[in-house]
């Protein structure tokens, strides 16, 4: 996956961009339940910087995470059912789509507290790597975890202890709706340089920039170099999540939002293969998502006397709540 | 005469109390916009002075609100998540709570952190769905658990006026019950001072939150079999002991219905103070989620995991014949 | 036969569980120079990378330990304050409890927390004298609270071995028991078995950590008077509510002696149990701390906050004048 | 306050420099319990900060708290008699060493977490602004404590919403055995840095220099300038605690401490003074010591009886835990 093959980086991001419009369309049908954050519009970030990493590399992702969790390789079938809540789903129908995960893929998960998962890929990537592994990580968080401070404190460790972590921050330019500059003050790669870190900003919205940036930073850190953040500019093309399609919330200007839509990450990468390709992909990742979502539907669901299953690792069984 | 709905109430416990006192203000993410749909109207009657959007700052905003308190402000805090709640733990037992004793008398900390919200939102999965009152309750914190909108009104009212630190969780399952209500019968309500829904004679149903709305419907159900007491003790913390040992000396029997986890939680709590001080006509029951209880996202699994009417009807008909 | 202090229990743990799995390491601030007495010598054996001092970031390192975790380390983390627990309490019950079950059994998370000297630690006032266990307990998270050097060691060695997160509290009043042991008789202690220190017929005193040492204590004052049975419980959840039962069916009288506070406290929680599964031929009692206790700085005044022995004798006699 | 006078300054230091000398003394015999952690080598800093504020400002210190106590004014006499856990103190012996506070002359109080007073002083002086002063307020912290993403987050909220604190980062080289180089990525003034703040390095064992700076920061704050830092550089003379003085930690070379010692703030401000300026204040400094020490030792310990006095600010009184 290390390779900038055009192709392959608009297939990623085509297939989150159709995906994210299924999942849409099945939590307006009832399939999804609880709804969903979608990642339309910041494609071009998940697709770019996964294409630089290795499959024995870990990324961890936020709230907003089917994009990472497909883009690190998660099968979408499998990752659809996850989000119908199917015992055939990625986590058994347990997680859904804030805690979609695929350990086997290097997916430490979406998590659904912001801020949360800095310091967690950064204890995964230190014990891998002194379990013999030279592997890398990333962490995935919007502008608003740049206010955690267990986020800080993560760049702190990571940065002490030259753990190879890329910080990645999608600033969409709003916290829910919150705008980044009523949030942030100073800057969020100072925030990193303030821990000594190298930061760069990237254009979120053009996969191969964001990949070619990602490769130097994941060469670097590979090559025994510590920590580095990468702030990628996007804009969310739709709604925080999808209550906001119910219950229209006021606060972005709707030139700002068509200024956004704009600069479609999927159009830009598109636009860079010859049509037949680009009509090819189009069909492939059609398919993979029509055979996903007939998976999904088809799949059944968990027995609730189950409910608890996996609770504890060691065996233990809970006791139960009934009178 | 209006049908309040329980946000409302809300909404209006805290349009009053901003009208009433100048020294109160409200601190939140996205409460603004009223993401939450509590805060509605409150920054165009009230200004975004004392409606205060923060960033995803948790622990500061938490403790900033102390600072506020011991400087003569009455801040509110809105908590989108009943998780946030660990995140803050620290800033509200080991410093809010504290403070007044550890100064010897010095000073007071009125804050109200509410949580609109708690318990399961159906989808929302495992780091969303806490029912954590009972972690307060333990604390000594004062801990506020309303069932219906005039007590949602009354008690949210009662909070911001206390001199002490006071969580008011409004459960999921409750925000969107409506009453008929005049808005003048709308007064508030004491801590600390529990509610009796529906008087009866063979058993005491201590009933916690929205499951106050489960409890009256059993009790229904059940009419010509048994007369059920429905308890609302309304505030978890302090417990209204008195008016419950006068109930269950009364009926003899004990059913303790809530949504959080069994051990050490308030269900427990009130089973042992109450076989303390009264004699039993038969063992006391409680329906409660399991031990140690994490929410599935499934929705079948995600419901499992509460009390049900069955378990509660369940445990009625066990005290009955037990004694 | 060497005296084996309870302290030293803990570092003999700590050392034959470094030395039996490389994958088993430490974390805590200050354990190099084992500023707390428990990890002394162990970086002189086991080296700076297996006994790492990390900087004041408690979210970041407990985080940490938990990716660590997943990548398939064993971190043991040491805690200088009880309350630390406050701090991070999000980061164990929101993230490391709750992973097995949201990944849908991916994986686990076998980080043991240390805590040597929770409770009150005579002069270290409101915010270092806290006994939150019941709180873990409510979470789910296994707690245990070893009473004497052996289990100290037997408890911390299972704790480190467990695919689950444990928290172990080693209560400041512990600390210093000494106990005659051979060294080969230190043995791994499950988690979840109660121990009997002393058996009686007439009354069930349940104890926890230190002040089994109390019971013990007031058992042998009344000794020709009332026939007590002391019981331990050592892992407070998941409680062994079989050996339990067993010995309150045959005493038919119950008293929990528990230094933390009293609402929600894991002292409830055993009367609770017990009443629902055994008739008792007096009411039960506990002798805990005040509800919402924060310890006051003066030594009396501390003392008096937490349950004495005189208490525990005045509840006895009440249990056997009641029944 | 406002003036350098250099008489006062050293007075200032001087008295911190005694009181913490006799302190250590009550330690040794017995009379206060639980041990300090000694300011001795930094009274430069509190003297000098405090020196630049109004009697209305406002300071939060910590653990290592009593220069800051001192220096803004609080009583020696009733300081002690709370270190000494009496009556008169002022906490009514209900704080201690680590929570010793007098709100009246704007010390809300030492802080036993370390890094938490940076958001509660934010929002004291937020909310005394709001109330109508122009007061700024001080959070003093350690080296340690710039790890702590909880104070983080104040440096963002207090850059954020312009609030007038001066955060004082009292650099000793230490947290506890930690080496800041080894604790702290980047550079303390870096991190305020990165939040938009203006940091000043200043040599903290010169109090003429801590007022000179801080007095213009003061100044810029005051005239509507947002927070800033100050990392004051000093050396810690004596134990991280006196429980050191029993229990030696390897952890500074004795060359270290001997070059600290060498640039002593007591010597160096003493030196501005003529001689027999100098014996006066040495003599005044003593009598109100000896005074302070006799009222302590002679005052009465609080009443077991109200162990719990002050917990709850409105009232509210709580359930005891006897059997
Ligand atoms: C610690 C925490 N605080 C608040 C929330 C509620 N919440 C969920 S997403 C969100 C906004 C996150 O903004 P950002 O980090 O910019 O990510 P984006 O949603 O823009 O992708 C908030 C406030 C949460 N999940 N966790
Ligand atoms: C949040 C927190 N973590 C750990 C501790 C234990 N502790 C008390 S003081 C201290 C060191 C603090 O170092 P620093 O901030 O540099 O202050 P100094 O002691 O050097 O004055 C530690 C680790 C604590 N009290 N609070
Ligand atoms: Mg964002
Ligand atoms: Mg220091």
């Amino acid at each position: 996956m290390t390779d900038a093959d055009p192709v392959r980086l608009y297939r990623t991001v085509r297939l989150i961009r159709r995906f994210e419009e299924r999942a849409i369309e099945l939590v307006r049908s009832g399939h999804i339940v609880g709804g969903i954050h979608p990642y339309l519009g910041q494609e071009g970030i998940a697709a770019g910087v996964c294409a630089a990493l290795r499959a024995d590399d870990v990324v961890a992702g936020t709230h907003r995470g089917h994009g990472h969790v497909l883009a690190k390789g998660a099968d979408p079938a499998r990752m659809l059912a996850e989000l119908c809540g199917r015992a055939t789903g990625l986590n058994a129908g347990r997680g859904g789509s804030m805690h979609a995960a695929d350990l086997g893929v290097g997916v430490l998960g979406a998590n659904a507290i912001v801020g949360a998962s800095g310091a967690i890929i950064t204890g995964a990537v230190w014990a891998r790597r002194r379990l013999g592994a030279d592997a890398v990580g990333v962490s995935f968080f919007g502008d608003g975890a740049v206010n955690e401070g267990m986020l800080l404190e993560a760049f702190n460790l990571a940065a002490l202890w030259r753990v190879p972590v890329l910080f990645v921050c999608e600033n969409n330019g709003y916290a829910t709706t919150m705008p980044v500059a009523a949030a942030v003050a100073g800057s969020i790669p100072g925030r990193a340089e303030a821990f000594g870190m190298t930061a760069t900003v990237v254009d979120g919205q053009d996969p191969e920039e964001v990949h070619a940036v990602t490769a130097a930073a994941v060469a670097r850190m590979r090559a025994g170099g510590g920590p580095e953040l990468v702030e990628a500019r996007t804009y969310r093309f739709d709604a925080h999540h999808t209550f906001e399609h119910a219950v229209r919330l006021d606060y972005r200007p709707p030139e700002e939002v068509a200024r956004g839509r704009s600069r479609d990450p999927v159009a830009i990468q598109g636009a860079r293969l010859p049509d037949a390709r680009r009509v090819a992909v189009d069909a492939e990742v059609e398919a993979t998502l029509t055979a996903a979502v007939e998976f999904a539907l088809a799949s059944p669901e968990p027995d609730p006397v189950d409910a608890l299953a996996y609770l504890y690792a060691s065996g233990l069984t809970a006791r139960t709540g009934g009178g | 005469m209006p049908r309040l709905s329980y946000r409302r109430a809300l909404t209006r416990a805290l349009a009053d109390e901003l009208a009433r006192d100048e020294r109160v203000f409200l601190l939140g993410e996205d409460i603004r916009v009223a993401a939450a749909n509590v805060t509605s109207g409150l920054v165009k009657r009230f200004g975004p002075e004392r409606v205060r959007d923060t960033p995803l700052s948790e622990q500061a905003f938490t403790s900033f609100a102390t600072g506020a308190a011991l400087a003569g402000m009455r801040p509110v805090i809105e908590f989108q998540i009943p998780s946030l709640l660990f995140l803050v733990f620290e800033q509200i037992v080991n410093h809010a709570h504290k403070f007044p004793l550890m100064t010897g008398g010095q000073c007071a900390v009125p804050v109200t952190y509410l949580v609109p919200g708690s318990g399961s939102r159906k989808g929302w999965a495992g780091q969303h769905s806490d029912h954590p009152y009972s972690l307060f309750a333990h604390a000594g914190v004062t801990t506020v658990v309303p069932a219906t909108p005039a007590d949602a009104y009354g008690l949210l009212v009662s909070a911001v006026r206390c001199d002490d630190p006071v969580v008011l969780f409004a459960p999921a399952g409750a925000l969107d019950v409506r009453e008929d209500v005049d808005a003048a019968a709308l007064v508030p309500v004491p801590l600390g001072r529990a509610r009796v829904h529906r008087p009866g004679d063979d058993v005491t149903v201590v009933a916690v939150g929205h499951l106050v709305h489960d409890a009256l419907a059993v009790a229904e159900e059940l009419a010509d079999q048994v007369s059920v007491e429905v308890f609302d003790p309304r505030t978890l913390y302090p417990f209204d002991w008195d008016s419950l040992v006068e109930s269950v000396a009364r009926t003899g029997r004990l059913v303790v219905v809530d949504d959080a986890n069994r051990s050490c939680g308030v269900a427990g709590e009130v089973i042992a103070t109450v076989v303390e001080r009264v004699p039993l006509v038969a063992p006391p029951r409680r329906v409660t989620r399991p031990d140690g209880a994490v929410l599935p996202f499934a929705p079948a699994l995600d419901r499992a995991v509460q009390p049900g009417r069955d378990q509660l009807l369940a445990a009625i008909h066990h005290v009955m014949k037990d004694g």
